[in-house]
């Protein structure tokens, strides 16, 4: 077998070394009645050659934005990635090893996460991030978790705006502990209502910009939310909206976390993507996850090392901030190499780039006679209410090649026939016109 | 010296930051095809006026950047990387080539499952194979690394318990378990009890039968245990704990040691998380990503996360919201499917007599390994050992050097050091773990590595103190880093 | 010392060979699905037993042993290649991925004209594009690199004057030139006649008149020449060239100076070379692959090695193999194809802007580079410099320290030598190329180096002729390699 | 531009040391009258994502051997490459550095070529071998130019059966010397017809297997060749069957040439690909091109280098062996690469598959009734005699996705309507029935 080394006499020798007679008798120790007598019923062993043709016939199964004019985001974004990004993470000095336990060979992994945790700094208007969680969804109901741990209060005000899976991951990690949910209501505008925070509310968390595609105003919910003694949480599901609105640190987020998938990570149906977390440094004990700090060699020399790890589960047990031992490092070095090309320039204007075709989208979807329920801003996706139901707009859609967003009739009914359209750069101006006309009725 | 490694090259590269200039860019946008929009006009305050923390550099400055500070990492491409309990096998280039077909990696989880039918029926022959060889009934590929499938299995267990109205509050978990389990446990709420292990390192049913009681909800036992030695007690210690109601949690992250060779559903296990990013050779990535899907018995069934795929009677794949008793979802949608996909095209590349090999060459190299250093390192347990064994510094005692000085010099011989002061109930513990994929000769290179550190120690303990010495930068100070962290750049702290 | 570089951990590894092990192999093959034959039985005495020379190893020691010893090499990835004449530029990334599009990667030279439109397409645009930038008719793109560029050049010249019923014996090259151009025109049966370059490094129009007559076929020139200096009597010596019925071949592999701002066709250039993996980005792959298009004017255009693709009046492309006065093939078939897809690639993502600007700053890195060091190193010639600079170790005079030494010295700072000892007429040359991908912070971390060893070569020389200090190898006796040739590994000679 | 890194303040910070106005008086020695002073006429510049789109389309116009089924060959062959050559080529040390001038820091690349010397020294036979040529065609003339520089002789006989485009090369590579062809015919199994050959003859020249796939007895053309004291040159365009057949140099070729594009390095259209040649060491200061020899360094620790260079253009310029500089370095290293996956077991065992599988074909063939016409035994590649013109059955083929060979009307008109076949390890049994049912008039 091809990934095996050892050959017959390698077995032989070694067995003899080991001063036993066979393989079969280094498992003495498994009781005889326990052990497997018969071949695992699986498929048989397959050539590098078959391998290849059974994944690509599998993979040829599914629509995909390599192929498709892509209009479907809702949390998983479609953006162009930079050939250098997959050329990087490649080496193999990043993709096969492991977490940089032991700093002195690990250098390269501890001062790519060093760079990272700045960027999201920046970014999120925080003073300390952590070296990368699950994804969006779990790093939200970490953050809720932290809120309560550093509050010690048992309310917890989400935004009803709030994307549905994250909702759902929250309960679900939330669900054996005692505390109570409220839930803030969405205006007509699109955002979220505040009210219902109180003395007992250990945080207010919404979405930025939120699932419907709003965005919201952090600086007046941080202020409800703080006047109380709440912590307010930012959540952000499309990272790329970082670089255009004010960044929520700046607004008073206390913790903000959320997807970072939008910068450089493959949509991959869904993972691995990149979870965040970002707080003020009071908290950062009470942060889940890694952290790498800078430090000195024996020589004086400046090098990064993982620390304040008495945090973490390997040293706390029990009594750790979170469970995480592996986390997504290498989509974090995606993400901080899309970062380091894209810098301070590009990123900006990627993003108004975004911004200007969902706007010229909007424009043009309201010309066509279609309605945008919401009157907030956006940052590129939006809800249009259609005139008939999402599920045959969609499919008149694909029969055309266009996947044209997501029907909203599960997560929202009461917008009625609405979806939920995501505009990035990749959709040239033909492309929207095109799903313009589908949504106004073409290809019917 | 070892001829397996030397002293050479190396380059510098300052941080991102230090690098940048005003004005540099690394990507160039499309022409734009549709009108500017003012951004204040269009989002007012709700707008920045700047990106702030981000860099400025050419594409180039970007690729050399990386690329150098690549070349500061051990990597299993480059050498044996034998941290026990991490599986750090062989990735094969082929499962990094098809993760990177369009077909998955510009799929969106959003997709309806008419048009996703390839991916879907991945999944539900993935879930069929890790079934098999676990000799579970069902499996969830919703975790995303070994710790959230351990939380999954401790939610589906109270979801059992409450189910059947008798609410538990504490789990039980050996004292030679990984960190995560009694962390995943209390993150759910549980309050942990620590069993001790016997004195010949494995557990004892009369320490579980003392903690068990109705009130406890279940055990987390890892098979083999992080001594990498089978539990050999397991089918009693099981009915001990479904004697009084409680489910065995089986912490997978162990199952190079029996794929093939034995079962965990059929030694008693409730439920288990399997780590594809070890036992199944998905790439670690420098810390992730991972996966780590949790498999069932029937009794649970009822409460994986949602959705689970079915296969309808036209060959037809589907997903399946509507369980009622679901724990919920736990991802924000399928997993890290990424890996998904490269530890399917491993378990076809093996198929049914590879897997078995690969377990038995697993061992055999482990207990090669320990033939060879016994003697010479002080071994704490006699028990035979299957895919990972554990030796200590004790033999060095009085020479001052310590477990961790062993481990920094290993590094100038060209090996990334074992895991180290772990399992915490061996003072001073080396835990090996070579995986299958090393060559005896590699082995031999590697023992004959520790045998001269042992030597060293004795006749030049100084050396094995500082070392490493070869690397570019020397021991790090972790302390200074804890006592006034530095957790980002900011201008002028360089 | 600079803080470019340092010393760090370095692998070791053996060859293939010595790591090989009877039994081991890296590949498997599918099932066989056909009868298998009796090689014995279809070949007979023509079959050999067994294969030879090949060694035996795991898909994993395979790829660890290619990644450990890659890490032995300099790389522009890593850092500043600054190989005079080389151009060794930054390789985009995007280039790698789409030279690896199937359609391109998995197509055949064979197929017909009808299947493979888009590669006739691309081979039809970059030579316009090429003809375009350097002011030539025509292009062919099927020489591999630069020399059999000049190959086919000179065989064009000599097919022209042939057709005129006056063949020639001899062909002119300057004394600066680079070897490959007197070693083409010796391969094509021509007498080489050098012709010495003038006070100024630069060919002066009476040196050319005094060698040229009707028996010299053409002149091979290089411009910017070999010292990165432009011939200013270029037009003048084209003229006396032509006069006397001769033919100017110019060597284009000094391209990288002049794209967008001047071109040799406006000059009198006749017939020239391009060097995709110079001056359009394609990498240099550790000696190769590069591809070397050949430009020619219309009165050259009859002798275009076959077949020439052209475009139809209905937009479709189909190959013109009925030249009847073509040199013929160079080629088994249509040249480094993937080189093409990726030069291509380059020209679109610069376009007329960025092809200029490319221009400018390598133009402009060079000459920064030159006034850094102008003063501390003996600059032969005075006059202005293009894309790359020549200075010598002169002023060491009496250190003992040569440019052989600076070069070596060079490695420890973490940088590639320049080119050394060429061109032969600048005695201990050493020719500087940056390129463009250098960013100015980046030449002056490269200029102190150089500026550092100067020093060093007066306080510490014995430390600078010992260099290098950190490589993994010290300095290599070729002498004893060439003595007595080991050009193999063969049994017990390791 | 992303590849640019200059900011504008350094280009004015570099003038101002440079002591020039701006960067249009760097180009003042150029003649005003000969610089450009329009833009060039090229395509605007396009971003990634542009070009990405625009080489797609290209590339789709493209048939090719991931989406047909393959049976042409002739020269370039379709063969699985492993995933890890792509992943080690891809490795930056190996791909963007160049020609190992400075052995300290290209020790990588020297032991690569060390290591394919000795390994095509074991295919062919022979004692010494190059560091590649630009590819099998040009790797031919070269051997037949050493041939005449060994011996001083000025006949070559040629093969009728050498390949058509290597006959080309070598006819343009020697058009100007003074010196003689003679074709030696093909006799009617498919082999060559020795003969014509004398003291005037520097070297026969074959091929093995030959153009329309049949072996050649090396040994009997060795002996007649030395017999007038000419040497035996083999060229090989189908590199596997060297791990089927007897090593030429056993056989007693004196230079073996070839392609070895079959070792693990894409068809793309031709190139690039991986001419090599190897020789006697007798003959090593003839051979052209780039030699790798073993040495030590200033500490006694084993190295490589490039050596025996006094032969070569940047020392000898008008007298070395040969004008070549930049080779095929990247593609050797694929092959090594390929060598080293397969090995002495997996070369045999692929090269056997190849056989059986043409075997498997050829017998198909036959029992649908069409005649193959030559008895000579092939390797993997035979020559088919159709009933109709081949142009009308390789139509009929590709309607169907299949790529049935090469038509020979244009290269061996006498054969009549004769179509060239490969079959290599790719082909299914299902595939090669296929092929078999178009040749037999299937989809007509
Ligand atoms: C024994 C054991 N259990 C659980 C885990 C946690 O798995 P993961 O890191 O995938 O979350 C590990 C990983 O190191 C482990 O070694
Ligand atoms: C001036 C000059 N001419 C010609 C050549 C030969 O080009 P190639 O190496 O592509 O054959 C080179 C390459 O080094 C060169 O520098």
């Amino acid at each position: 077998m091809r990934y095996l080394p050892h050959t017959e006499s390698d077995v032989r020798e070694m067995l003899a070394v080991i001063g036993q007679p066979d393989i079969g008798a280094l498992f003495a120790s498994i009781p005889a009645q326990f052990r497997l007598t018969r071949a695992l019923d699986v498929p048989a062993a397959a050539s590098e050659y078959e391998i290849l043709a059974e994944m690509e016939a599998l993979a040829a199964q599914n629509e995909n934005a390599d192929t498709r004019e892509w209009f479907l985001g809702a949390g998983v974004h479609h953006h162009y990635v930079p050939s250098a990004v997959d050329a990087l993470i490649s080496r193999a000095e990043f993709y096969t090893s492991y977490t940089p336990y032991q700093p002195e060979i690990s250098q390269g992994t501890l001062q790519a996460i060093f760079e990272w945790q700045t960027m999201m700094c920046g970014l999120t208007g925080l003073e300390v991030s952590n070296a990368s969680r699950y994804d969006g969804a779990s790093a939200t109901a970490e953050a809720a978790l932290m809120a309560l741990r550093i509050t010690k209060r048992r309310k917890i005000a989400v935004s009803g705006a709030l994307h549905p899976h994250y909702r759902g991951v929250l309960e679900t990690y939330l669900a054996a502990l005692d505390f109570e949910f409220v839930t803030l209501p969405r205006d007509a505008a699109g955002r979220t209502l505040p009210g219902a925070i109180d003395r007992e509310t250990a945080c207010v968390l919404v979405q930025q910009p939120n699932f419907v595609g709003c965005v919201e105003d952090l600086r007046s919910l941080s202020e409800l939310a703080h006047a109380q003694g709440a912590l307010l949480v930012t959540s952000v599901a499309e990272a790329l909206s970082l670089a255009l609105l004010a960044a929520p640190g700046d607004c008073g987020a206390d913790i903000v976390c959320g997807e970072a998938q939008s910068f450089g990570v493959p949509m991959a149906f869904g993972g691995p993507h990149l979870g965040f977390l970002t707080s003020r440094m009071a908290h950062v004990r009470q942060m889940p996850g890694r952290l790498v700090g800078e430090t000195l060699d024996a020589n004086g020399e400046r090098g990064y090392v993982l620390t304040l790890s008495t945090r973490e589960q390997h040293i706390r047990r029990e009594r750790a901030t979170s469970n995480i031992c592996t986390n997504q490092g290498l989509c974090l070095i995606m993400a901080t190499i899309y970062l380091a090309l894209h810098g301070k320039i590009g990123l900006r204007q990627l993003a108004e780039r975004n911004l200007a075709k969902a706007e010229y989208a909007k424009q043009r979807i309201r010309a066509a006679g279609l309605m945008l329920p919401f009157s907030a801003p956006s940052f590129n996706e939006f809800v249009v209410t259609l005139r008939e139901p999402a599920e045959r707009v969609l499919a008149r859609a694909r029969a055309l090649g266009i996947v044209a967003g997501l029907d909203l009739a599960k997560f929202t009914p009461d917008l009625g026939d609405a979806l939920l359209v995501c505009v990035t750069e990749t959709a040239s101006r033909a492309a929207i016109d095109r799903l313009v006309a589908v949504l106004a009725g073409a290809g019917a | 010296m070892s001829g397996n490694a030397t002293q050479g090259f190396s380059y510098e590269e300052d941080l991102l930051f230090e690098r940048s200039r005003p004005g540099r860019c690394g990507v160039d946008l499309p022409a734009n095809d549709v009108p500017e929009v003012d951004v204040r006009e269009t989002l007012g305050a709700l707008a920045r006026d700047e990106v702030a923390g981000l860099p400025e550099l050419s594409e180039v400055e970007v690729v050399r950047h990386f690329t150098r500070i690549s070349t500061w990492n051990a990597a299993v491409d480059l050498g044996l990387y034998p941290l026990g309990s991490c599986t750090m096998k062989y990735n094969p280039k082929i499962n990094e080539k098809v993760a990177r077909l369009g077909g998955f990696a510009a799929s969106h989880p959003f997709s309806p499952a008419s048009e996703t039918q390839g991916l879907l029926a991945l999944f539900h022959r993935l879930e069929r194979q890790l079934a098999e060889i676990s000799g579970m009934d069902r499996v969830t590929l919703q975790p995303a690394a070994g710790a959230q499938g351990e939380l999954a299995g401790i939610m589906m267990i109270r979801a059992y318990h409450a189910q059947r109205g008798q609410p538990r509050t504490k789990v039980l978990v050996p004292d030679s378990a990984h960190g995560t389990n009694p962390a995943s446990a209390a993150l759910n709420g549980y309050q942990v009890v620590s069993v001790p292990s016997g004195e010949d390192g494995i557990l004892h049913p009369a320490a579980v039968a003392a903690a068990m009681n109705e009130d406890v909800a279940g055990l987390m036992i890892t098979n083999p245990n992080t001594l990498g030695i089978f539990e050999t007690h397991l089918a009693e210690i099981c009915e001990i704990v479904h004697a009084k109601g409680g489910l065995v949690y089986g912490d997978g992250a162990n199952l190079n040691a029996l794929v093939g060779v034995a079962r965990p559903g059929d030694l008693g296990i409730d439920v288990m998380h399997f780590n594809l990013h070890k036992t199944f050779s998905t790439p670690h990535g420098g810390g992730g990503p991972g996966a780590g899907p949790v498999g069932v018995k029937a009794s649970l069934a009822p409460y994986l996360p949602t959705p689970v795929v079915e296969r309808a009677a036209d060959g037809s794949y589907h997903w399946n919201h509507a369980l009622p008793h679901s724990i919920g979802r736990l991802h924000g949608h399928h997993g890290n499917v990424g890996m998904l996909v490269r530890a399917y095209a491993y378990i076809r590349a093996l198929g049914p007599d590879g897997l078995k090999r690969t377990t038995e060459l697993a061992v055999l190299n482990a207990n090669y390994l320990l033939a060879r250093l016994r003697g010479e390192f002080h071994v704490p347990y006699s028990n035979p050992v299957l895919h990972e064994c554990v030796i200590t510094d004790r033999n060095l005692a009085g020479t001052g050097v310590s477990t961790l000085d062993v481990a920094k010099r290993l590094i100038d011989h060209g090996y990334h050091p074992p895991t180290v002061y772990f399992p915490l109930i061996v003072s001073g513990a080396m835990m090996l773990e070579p995986t299958e994929s090393e060559s005896k000769e590699g082995l031999d290179r590697f023992a004959d590595a520790l045998l001269a550190i042992a030597d060293e120690a004795r006749t030049d303990p100084e050396t094995v103190r500082n070392a490493p010495h070869r690397t570019r930068r020397k021991r790090l100070d972790e302390t200074r880093a804890a006592r006034k962290p530095v957790l980002r750049w900011l201008p002028g702290n360089a």
